[in-house]
């Protein structure tokens, strides 16, 4: 695992408090639970149909009823429960959801996030997506500050197709945290390892810088 | 005549531009006996109203990759890259919905709704060419009912009335389209005597299903 | 019970079929379970959560858990199911119910129903009767002809206020079986008791007497 | 803190002119324990919903008719006389909703519709200023979400983590209301430790379970 994907997620893992329903989404997401202290108690709701997720299962213990929403064989805590997919969206959408994590192609200033689609390229469609970035009562997106090729994921507007419209609460790279507020991303925290002005170059979108930023 | 029948006689229930609910996320709580069967079928323009679509070398994908289909409704077609290739080329259309709205769809088919109403999806494509209805200042999508003429759904336990059991995260999608569509064929990898069943732990009723096959062992 | 209501149950039990899913409203309707023929079966639901009702429970083998939609203490068969009131109203609204039978007020030529209150005088609700009568199949109205003091309740036109307006598909009293057509009410059985003009006399709808006329 | 509390310690979640939902279908699941206790609080201005209005000298029935209610919504008061008369005289106003409307409303709240769409009540009363929306040529009424405070729900057994599991016709109402309100208190007969109940039995979740009180004995 890359020490980007698990700095982003370790950061991430510090917006969990104890008691939250936290649904996460595939990729970073996932690996979020991972740096879950182990003093606090969450329950992960997997949009294929159960809370109370727990680690994906051991080698030779797959049960093939029990899948996250990657697919991937899974295991559920012995509080956690099962139910159909009409129920794990009622979840979902009706605001049980303390927080939802979700990678994105681009996100922005404005809390806009767009992961399902590429015009004329890819379109694997939004699966829970949209329901997950409305519902939740805080959506955070995770995501690599840029593209491979160095372009800025953190737009002062998207160009894709968007999942949801000013859904996004935080926006956490490897390099920055950043707040989506009314006055548009305000620079809550920088990695230790860059300065302001590296962050700001990186960032398409116009960055407020908090009074009292931090390092991560 | 009992609804447990053999795989032999589900032909006379399919034809040729149907629509066809299949239930399962992935391939959790797919019916792969009888969407084997119905693969070897010679059947043609069938929409599909399914989840994902799956993995295109077995199972439902296998089915979706190599079946004459036209349309399938779905809420993500990511995993299979041989419906993605039929999409492209122009071969099937894909309608792609937000997973709680499709299942809310097809909830509301089977529970005599007009439709309801989702803030999912407002301010994105998935609202293009819907109906847009504000509630106390908040925009939501109409989403209107989805049901088809077959519903291919997946038990864990059956009785053989017709009671259906899931088992764990199989649920997902087998309950909601147990109400939506006009025959209901359940296939159950156990199917055992009237009474057998707990009734308090019941999800599908019995009155929802019309047909009951057992699934084949895994090999 | 009285002869009138065993009657009007006796001759709606004709009307089900083997395999049917039926609903049975208070009074007259309950005891039409009386009459279903021992070789077929019948699927009663009740919209308090249940289908696969039996027989009410005997005395000092009451569950405090199960009751039919009368509130009395009843018995399920070894192939029937409890859910939640929202799924009982799916069955309902949703067209999984052949038959529903409803006792009424007053009912008319248009099919239009009246029997959840009295402006002024009696308003207990509609409880689940207008989802009934609007989500199963056949609607059939179990009816004593006459008021006690021998006013129709045949109606040209319902003056109470209705619980569903066109959905009555069959109207059964003690004194005749009408159906509800496009052109009115269509008198197909008369009870052996009576003859047509009393019958006649005793409705104030329209009657149009079928070319099949028969007695029940 | 764990879930499960003692009576006494309801006293704080309650409060004059709150909205708050009992579930139960006349007096099967209803959570009279709780509904006993909270009746001898001094509330004032509530609004109820509920079911239907119970029987007036005993269980839910009886906090209907002696508590100071503003409002009940609900589908059915004809079993209870002292409501009945508590609305003739302007004490008690009364909304009736036909009663699958009510728990579509209720669901639609929890589950974070805006609203859902029936074909019940079209030309009656029901209907009354109602937002009407035509679906493919039929009408139907715009239902909204009805929500609450609390909610006071009854389950048959329930472990310490809040998954609750109901017994048989005592479901109805209660797995719906344990989704539509800010605080849902679940009373149960059986309060089990967690790991002890059948996870895929599970009716509701312990994400929507706020506290636990075990139900008084039946005397």
């Amino acid at each position: 695992m890359s020490q980007t994907k698990t700095k982003i997620a370790q950061r991430i893992s510090k917006e969990i408090n104890d008691g939250d329903v936290v649904n996460l989404g595939i990729g970073i997401p996932t690996i979020v639970c991972d740096f879950i202290p182990s003093d606090i108690e969450v329950h992960i709701h997997s949009e294929n149909g159960l809370v109370g997720l727990d680690k994906e299962a051991a080698e030779g213990f797959e049960d093939k009823d029990i899948i996250n929403a990657s697919g991937k064989y899974a295991t559920i805590k012995n509080t956690g429960s099962f139910f159909d997919s009409a129920m794990s969206f009622n979840i979902i959408r009706g605001g049980h959801l303390d927080m939802t994590v979700l990678g994105a192609l681009q996100v922005d200033s404005k809390g806009n996030i767009a992961n399902w689609m590429i015009p004329g390229k890819l379109v694997p469609g939004m699966g829970g997506a949209m329901d997950l970035t409305v519902g939740a009562k805080k959506v955070i997106c995770a995501i690599t500050h840029q593209t491979k090729k160095g372009t800025s994921k953190i737009k002062q507007e998207c160009n894709l197709p968007l999942t949801a419209a000013g859904e996004v609460d935080l926006i956490v790279s490897e390099l920055a945290v950043m707040e989506v507020s009314s006055e548009g991303l305000i620079l809550k925290e920088i990695a230790k390892e860059v300065d302001v002005n590296e962050v700001i170059e990186k960032t398409e979108a116009e960055l407020k810088i908090s009074e009292n930023l931090k390092q991560f | 005549m009992g609804k447990v029948i053999d795989m032999q006689e589900l032909d006379k229930f399919f034809d040729d531009e149907m629509r066809i609910m299949i239930g399962g996320f992935l391939d959790c709580g797919t019916a792969e006996t009888v969407l084997a069967y119905v693969n070897q079928l010679d059947l043609h323009s069938l929409t599909i109203i399914v989840n994902d679509a799956g993995y295109n070398y077995k199972s439902k994908g296998k089915f979706l990759a190599t079946a004459d289909i036209n349309n399938i409704i779905t809420s993500h077609i990511g995993t299979n890259p041989d419906v993605g290739a039929k999409m492209n080329n122009g071969e099937i259309e894909i309608e792609l919905i937000p997973q709680g709205t499709l299942v809310e769809q097809i909830r509301a088919h089977g529970a005599g709704l007009g439709g309801i109403l989702t803030p999912t999806g407002i301010g994105t494509k998935a609202e293009e060419g819907k109906q847009i209805i504000e509630v106390e200042g908040e925009k939501h999508i109409l989403a209107t009912p989805i049901g088809a003429d077959i519903a291919i759904i997946k038990a864990w336990k059956a009785d053989k009335s017709g009671n259906l059991i899931y088992r764990h995260s199989a649920k997902n999608f087998n309950p909601i389209m147990a109400m939506a569509a006009d025959t209901v064929i359940a296939e159950a990898e156990n199917i055992v005597e009237n009474g057998e069943l707990d009734n308090n732990n019941i999800m599908t009723s019995n009155i929802f299903v019309d047909y009951l096959v057992k699934s084949k062992p895994e090999n």
